[in-house]
């Protein structure tokens, strides 16, 4: 056993521990980037999805901007409650209360059968749209079905079926990506709760809508007129409901002449698109 | 002066690092999403690589006077690591947007056998200090040409219509093994 | 990060950089120290298992030789290591460890048994990286029985008159194992030994 | 230290180290050994089982010395932890057990730059205690050790003809493609694909 093996070893490896250590150390101070010592938990706090549902580039420029002061703290819509409360506690801030969102396609795809043209070109809906008169479909305010939202969204809430998008609302964490994503403007964010749903979002006068979809809404005003807490409002042929006035009875389910309005899973009702981004 | 341009030809196209020898797989399929990030990959790569070859170089003569090349890998290891910690740093302070994109694949470079399979195969080679900064260099230059024609390749696979099981990685690593056919084809281009 | 932050001072504070670099420090002896400690223990079993399985090797090429001894030789390429066979006092002739480097998957080491008379007396593979199953072929002792008795340069041919019948599909390993024996015997014949 | 009620926590980190999180096919991490070293099935799994010991070790000294390390030396010292970890089990090996060591001896120096053993330091190990890095570090090992046995099965079955090196079918017809690079990235990206294939049907089943 010699021990001359053991002290070189040791004493070059101690020596180059010893200067690496020293340069590393040196390099931090150097190139000591000034964060907030908050900046750290706080990022380690949100989901690090970088999905943008807060407004922002990702969750360090949000958990910046929430030490800068300019972001209120539940803007997390993918964290929720459990989020909020860390923030709150790592920022000593009471927590804001927050309500989830969930993304909601206004289509059912009744007019996909009907064609002005066979689009054959890139699966996509950003380059179907391009197209003369904006979709190969006669409804021109209609879900193409092509699935740019499904490949936006990272959560792997939306899904294609038989033509067109539909949103798991169990896995959707409400980061509004598909909302920006969509070039047709038919998903929209509405409250979880919501007690009932109104699929459409075209705005053609009755009798171009009856041939270009089997449900479309032709702004017939049944519901509206028979909704006692007045929460359905028709503008322009189409009829959008208030969340908040909606108490869920299921009126005007039986009154829609064209079946469009139904209860989602019975307990809830829609409220109108809000732009993207749900603020709390 | 031909010597090191046989190392060149050799690293970068006949033994290339990802394609041939399977050095540096994982930031090769993790950082190619984007052309841009790939390129920042591979510059970072070729950096450290070359400090690490020369480092390597002057670590593993102390080793042979001492008589302990039994510590090869440890002392590699340690130099390789804090180099990349001192890129790490660097990045962030200089190029920060660079520095996120990168994301965990910066530390990963330590682990990155390409950085280490070169120290290791300059010391096997025998090279001197030119030929074994040179050898470094030059496989990582052949590390960023496979990872940016990859990031190419990959960029246009987003608009590919592709059968549902083989999206994303599956088809990025049909298309490698592509890649890795065609770079098979220089495997004939011995020069000395 | 505002733009108005003026450029501070770098401010090292000691204490940080101590921290730092003690840590580092003791994680790097300490591993050290162990390291070498398990290496001085393990270093003669190592040395002694190596040196029995070249024992091994030279035996088989060389059957009837009951002692080996270390031989000086002048440094050739390929050329390894080389050692004189004895049966009893009488030299028999000298195994020669060769590393032809042209192998399919890198560098193949060899030992190659040379009798006094420069024919071969056997030949086996120490390490190799060619691939299983493949390069695997040509190191069967029915091939590598092909060597045993041969002299001068041997060639690897398709043809009916060649030296060394190729195994098909291993082409690349068995020209490399014929590489070394031709080194060992121009080695032997060169009078390489001094 | 010990957790209270971790035993569902242990079962939970070894299926995820097998199925859910297996490190290749879904972490894609340790893909230079795996399509290195999957060239037969006989090299992949003892791949898979030296992997397996150091990461395991590996795993359990680096959660225990988790809290000395400041953040910004801690790559460095992990990975001077693992490539000592390494050694001295290759230098174990040689010394004690020379037959093991014979066949698992070549692989052992390619474990320290596998990015698994890194990878799950940082990311599990340097942020649970020791008992849950073992259970991790063994799930994690025995799903790199069951990719890699497909892996080489698939490899030198097509590539060499061979199954566990007896030959099966006459080696002309062998396709020598799959035992070269392009045909281990081939092999790893279907298996990835028939992965994400019945994960899919799993969940299309349970909607």
């Amino acid at each position: 056993m010699d021990f001359t093996v053991i002290l070189y070893s040791v004493v070059l490896l101690g020596v180059m521990g010893l200067l690496f250590g020293l340069i590393l150390a040196v390099a931090s101070q150097v190139f000591k980037v000034d964060t907030d010592e908050r900046l750290e938990p706080l990022t380690e706090a949100l989901p690090g999805a970088n999905c943008g549902g807060c407004g922002y580039a990702g969750c360090s420029a949000y958990a910046s901007a929430v030490i800068a002061g300019t972001a209120p703290i539940g803007a997390c819509p993918v964290g929720g409650a459990a989020v909020n409360a860390k923030m709150a506690e790592i920022m000593g801030v009471e927590a804001g209360e927050t309500t989830r969102h969930v993304a909601q396609v206004f289509c059912t795809g009744g007019g996909k059968e009907k064609l002005q043209y066979n689009y054959v070109g890139i699966h996509d809906c950003e380059a179907a749209v391009r197209l003369p008169g904006g979709t190969p479909m006669l409804c021109s305010f209609g879900c193409l079905g092509m699935g740019t939202c499904v490949k936006y969204c990272q959560f792997d809430a939306l899904s294609i079926v038989d033509g067109v998008a539909k949103v798991d609302r169990e896995k959707c964490v409400g980061c509004g990506a598909c909302v920006k994503a969509c070039p047709k403007h038919v998903i929209g964010m509405v409250d979880y709760d919501s007690h009932i749903q109104i699929p459409c979002s075209s705005k053609a006068p009755g009798k171009v809508v009856t041939k270009s979809c089997t449900n479309g809404c032709i702004g017939c005003n049944l519901c509206a007129k028979f909704c006692e807490p007045k929460a359905i409002t028709v503008t322009d042929f189409l009829a959008r409901v208030d969340n908040s006035k909606c108490t869920g009875c299921g009126t005007c389910v039986a009154k829609c002449p064209r079946k469009l309005i139904s209860l989602v899973d019975g307990t809830a009702t829609v409220e109108a698109p809000q732009a993207a981004g749900a603020e709390s | 002066m031909e010597q090191i341009f046989a190392i060149a030809l050799s690293a970068i196209l006949v033994e290339n690092y990802v394609l041939v020898q399977f050095l540096g797989i994982c930031p090769f399929l993790g950082v190619s999403k984007k052309v841009d990030t790939a390129l920042g990959m591979g510059l970072a790569v070729i950096f450290v690589m070359a400090l690490a070859s020369a480092a390597t170089y002057v670590v593993q003569q102390l080793l042979i006077m001492l008589d302990i090349t039994y510590m090869q890998t440890i002392a590699f290891i340690l130099v390789i690591a804090t180099l990349v910690q001192l890129v790490e740093m660097f990045l962030q302070k200089a190029v920060p947007s660079l520095y996120t994109a990168l994301g965990v694949y910066l530390p990963l470079i330590t682990t990155n056998c390409a950085v280490l399979g070169a120290a290791v195969l300059n010391t096997q080679e025998g090279y001197n200090f030119i030929e074994s900064v040179a050898y470094g260099t030059f496989s990582g230059v052949g590390f960023t040409l496979a990872i940016v024609l990859f990031a190419t390749v990959r960029e246009r696979q987003e608009f590919c219509k592709c059968p549902k099981a083989f999206e994303g990685i599956p088809m990025a690593l049909v298309s490698a093994s592509l890649l890795a056919l065609c770079f098979m084809g220089f495997s004939g281009l011995s020069v000395w | 990060m505002s733009e108005t932050a003026v450029k501070t001072k770098v401010q090292f504070d000691g204490k940080y950089i101590a921290k730092l670099t003690i840590t580092l420090l003791a994680i790097t002896v300490v591993t050290s120290f162990l390291l070498s400690i398990v290496y001085t223990v393990t270093k003669p079993t190592i040395d002694a298992l190596a040196e029995q399985t070249k024992q091994e090797s030279m035996l088989a090429v060389m059957a009837d030789a009951t002692e080996f001894s270390e031989v000086a030789y002048t440094e050739t390429t390929g050329v390894i290591d080389v050692q004189a066979a004895y049966s009893g006092t009488e030299l028999l002739g000298y195994c020669v460890q060769v590393e032809p480097t042209t192998g399919f998957g890198g560098a193949i080491s060899m030992m190659v048994g040379v009798s006094t008379d420069g024919t071969v007396t056997g030949v086996s593979v120490l390490s190799h990286e060619e691939t299983a199953g493949l390069g695997t072929k040509a190191m069967t002792d029915e091939f590598l029985s092909q060597y045993i008795g041969r002299s001068g340069t041997l060639t690897v041919k398709t043809g009916a008159d060649t030296d060394i019948e190729h195994i098909s599909g291993a082409t690349v390993t068995s020209s490399a194992i014929t590489d070394g024996v031709n080194i060992a015997l121009a080695f032997i014949a060169e009078g390489g030994v001094n | 230290m010990s957790e209270p009620n971790n035993a569902p926590r242990l079962g939970k980190t070894l299926l995820n180290g097998i199925i859910f999180e297996n490190p290749v096919l879904v972490l894609l991490l340790g893909t230079c050994p795996t399509l290195a070293t999957s060239i037969s099935a006989i090299n992949g799994i003892g791949m898979g089982i030296a992997t397996t010991v150091v990461l395991t070790g590996s795993n359990v000294v680096i959660s225990l010395i988790r809290k000395l390390i400041p953040s910004k030396i801690r790559i460095a010292s992990y990975i001077v932890v693992i490539a000592t970890f390494t050694t001295i089990v290759q230098l174990l090996l040689q010394a004690y057990v020379p037959s093991l060591y014979d066949s698992l001896g070549i692989f052992i120096p390619l474990i320290v730059v596998n990015c698994i053993v890194l990878g799950r330091a940082e990311a599990f190990a340097s942020k649970n205690g020791p008992l849950l890095s073992l259970v991790d570090g063994i799930g994690m090992g025995i799903g790199f050790t069951m990719t890699l046995a497909i892996m080489g099965l698939i490899r030198e079955f097509l590539g060499a003809g061979t199954f566990f090196g007896i030959q099966v079918y006459p080696n002309e017809f062998a396709a020598m493609l799959m035992t070269m690079p392009c045909g281990g990235f081939l092999t790893l990206g279907c298996i990835i694909a028939a992965v994400q294939f019945i994960r899919s049907r799993g969940k299309k089943g349970a909607k």
